[in-house]
């Protein structure tokens, strides 16, 4: 296999998993950081927000439980509606993170379908880039968007399969196929997986890596499906490389029809 | 002195240092990021940075999030 | 995983694996070998035909590089279209492997389809069960077909995801859940799966094992593929024991809405 | 006399036997199975089984099949 | 269109219309008969059942409100789960129609699934044939069931595209084009249509025509679906013949690119 | 069904056809009104190209045979890359054909795929407003795109079904619906359509129209195909008004069980 | 005498005529089926056609079904 | 004088209108659009409009297009 594949590489770092994972809806930390290490994962997003003024000092805190010594941590937008908000945003998370420059830019259009709005993820991908970071970009399957994301520079382009937290999967491979052939960044599919089979129809399609947070931290058993995860990202990715066989609408026996006795 | 903190108004003694109005707040030893008047204020410089009256501080932390 | 999920069980043999593989359409018994092993799989489908008279002697036998010792051989009546023709090749087959009691029961209905002669199976399930094989069947998903092959003793029912060979994949998902719904031995995939994702979908559905051949041997890479295809069965059974998320039209945001600064 | 072997017809001194036929064959130590006149003949029965004018013997082997 | 189509025949009569009704599960005999009306249909299935005991002598009769001589009634055996019972049910419907000899046979397997019990199938319209019956057969899509059907000299072959009553559309069309290809006597989906697409899809198959109930009755405007169906039906029609455009991955304007003055 | 239905309306004039087809691809002018005639659509697009210099002045022209007195002329921005062509292929449009307002504005990314450029998209739609043309856009699946296009005051949103030309259908059924969901101006799927079932589920999902080109062109029987269009429209729409029944995985029995004999 | 209709039992006098019970059931002018003791008893037979102690008798009609 | 008509360059004597050349290109009574240097010159002012020495032309009209 390792013969065959190389690793992802994004902003200069190699990764050997081809799984990123999302830090949110969990029940506790304990059970994200199981799932985490479940997945195999070495990326993980995580969103910035203000302190709870008069919490309890002693309440633990995400970055003590995922140390960024251990895994990379990936700040992400979330929550942002336009270029501006999303840009402050990557700024605190920089200044949080002691100067880490990879950020996961996402600018979302309205709060009911979560859809990335994508003239505003041009502009802050644009600012961004020129203020140094290293940008992994959300943005909707449209390849024409996805493009133009690369030419400014993006580290990664992070098309969606379906809207944030759906679970209906690759909806669009024809277009995820297009962004694919003229890709000269890592392609990542973030959001719309909802089962392992959803990320391995991802990979299979030549995809670089699969992002999600829902598929895991909402399945019935967490530390389960991360697993699960882990080995369809690999699977997908395999038998990409692998070559599948054709299609073909008749049959062809899989034992020889000479040598019957009867 | 007033100042925001987080959206929230703040009564503070005047010559308030911001290491103080962070120990104050119990987060001393939390990695945080803050924001002054919409600059971001490095860590570098929290210790004895003195905060006026109408400072608008926002302070933030890492959490979950996909 | 091992806490939550028990072994496959067939005939009162227990297997780690759920993939079971075929021996047909390889480059030579070498690739044969090193895909059944990069697979993981620990039964492997033979066929049962004539000698070459006259051939040489030292041509080395299937049997002498995949050893009956380390692997379950499941000798199939492929090739067949009758009921006598199966039930006759069985016996050869039992004689051949000393008193081996387990066989892959298929009947087709023509060479051009492959499609499985049901009327046939059912004759010859039941003259093979009183004789005293083990037999795990290939069948249409036909829910009611399958039911009464399970009444009539096979050890494991095995529908179709599509005809043998097309890589077509599982192409009516209804028909196996109607049919796992109610059954009582372990229901397998066999024919059909194309690609890894075939095989997910097919263990997330709830199947109890896949059986594949030429989706492994007839990919550009097979070892890659069989590689591809072990932890694509993996996960799908993983993410069947985990639960998969809700599917929903619309979004719901992995980051909290609370805490934002902007 | 004349026998039927895999559907090939075959002439052999007679009172020749099973054994001596498989060894003609180059098959005495490969793992086949021996249907005589479409019955099972068990290994065990192999040795020195004669076969008889008009015979018809299947000789089968397992090979690769999916 | 009447140049290039020919009418459907079936049993040596013609049909302009391609579509077949069912009269189960109507509000009253009036929606029934005007939905029946708005469909075009020439063809109406009926169930045979016992008469109410002490029923009201003036309570109007189905073939009073559908008239066998506006209508072609095709009796069907629903709610048979042998042989035995639909060639009963056959012969009380020839009695009940003086003499009439086309009839909608279906056998099923169970109550829950109502999938068609295949074996019993085979035996009833062996016997209805030889008792003289023109034998419209309702089956799975096993494609070698259906030839059998046809050669045991059923006058049309109606495999499910869903079972009876789910609305799930066509599930399977791979087998249908199987079904198709081979086919002598007119191939007729019949349950599992939802809605006009689904209609329109079965014919631009090739298959000959449609029969629905429930998508019909059970519409929230029946009478309404009831046109959707015939211009749905038409539609499937006539792309068949039309001869559809080829897939392309890629696109290719529709305007000429030459003459451009900008 | 006129009871139940309103009239297509746009730009104040109402349409009782809702499907618009395109005058691209055919063998010739006769060819291609006969479809139009076909198809009993009321608009058709053009496009606007510079004369051939030195032409036989007798040829005939394509406004002389197809007649903007019978027909609503609608033409589009066809091979505009840039926002600025767009708009004055417009100007050039409205003084062609004496002040007509009503375009088609397409402004696509690239030659190969022809996938629409949003963002010049924008930028043209806001100019042509601005300058009294009543715009009917062809944009992307992006529901978020969509709305600002209706906002800027386009007269009707038409999203792809797939790329210019490509057949593939309705790809991503989802995104259609969210735009559907929040619309206030007709939604009309321009593109993609591959065959008459395309057409009608666009319907059923409640777009207002559907316009088409290559499906109908390059059909093998292009008049033939412009008749299954027409009705499959019809189909889609009157079955979008009457509500389908739902969808189940069991079966339910059309004729009731009750009342059986045997 | 006792006879068995569509499945319930019915008590008539002895000599009854199938017409006669077509008419007592309201069924004199309905098109329906008779089947008598699993047979069928043609339309044209059911003037006075004789009821027996015993008798089973099934009668049908259409009614909507899919 | 020199002018560039749909992208081809052309020679005409000084003077010439617009409806000249459309009569001599045999576009008199087809039904064109003329755009000239970028601006639309509408039909009203075809009749007599001098052209000038440079002047860029674009003559469009309708075709079949999706």
């Amino acid at each position: 296999m390792t013969k065959i594949d190389s690793p992802l590489t994004i902003a200069g770092k190699t990764y050997q998993s081809r799984l990123i994972v999302g830090s949110g809806k969990y029940r506790d930390f304990e059970q994200n950081l199981t799932a985490l290490q479940a997945s195999g994962a070495e990326m993980i997003t995580v969103a910035i927000r203000r302190v709870n003024l008069g919490q309890n000092p002693d309440e633990p805190n995400l970055l003590e439980v995922i140390s960024p010594r251990e895994y990379t941590i990936l700040p992400n937008t979330a929550g942002c509606y336009t270029a501006a908000d999303a840009v402050r945003t990557c700024r605190m998370a920089r200044e949080l993170l002691d100067g880490h420059k990879l950020v996961k830019l996402e600018v979302l259009g309205d709060q009911k379908t979560l859809y990335p709005n994508v003239t505003e993820t041009l502009i802050a991908a644009e600012e961004l880039v020129k203020d140094g970071f290293d940008v992994m970009v959300y943005t909707s399957d449209d390849p024409l968007i996805a493009k133009r994301l690369e030419e400014l520079g993006c580290v990664a382009v992070m098309p969606l399969g379906a809207p944030i937290g759906s679970g209906l999967g690759i909806r669009n491979p024809y277009n995820l196929r297009m962004i694919l052939e003229s890709a000269r960044v890592p392609i990542i599919v973030d959001a719309g997986v909802g089962t392992a089979s959803d990320a391995t129809v991802a990979m299979e399609l030549g995809c670089e890596g699969v992002l999600m947070n829902t598929a895991i931290a909402e399945a019935q058993n967490p530390v389960l499906m991360a697993q699960a995860m882990k080995h369809a990202v690999i699977a997908g990715r395999q038998a990409f490389l692998a070559g599948r066989m054709p299609r073909k609408l008749y049959a062809s026996a899989s034992s020889p029809i000479d040598g019957t006795f009867f | 002195m007033h100042l925001s903190v987080n959206g929230d108004s703040m009564q503070l003694p005047a010559g308030t240092t911001l290491s103080e109005l962070l120990t104050q707040l119990g987060l001393a030893n939390v990695k945080v990021a803050v924001e002054l008047n919409r600059e971001i204020l490095p860590r570098s410089k929290h210790h004895d940075y003195p905060l006026s009256h109408g400072d608008a501080l926002e302070i933030v932390h890492a959490i979950g999030g996909g």
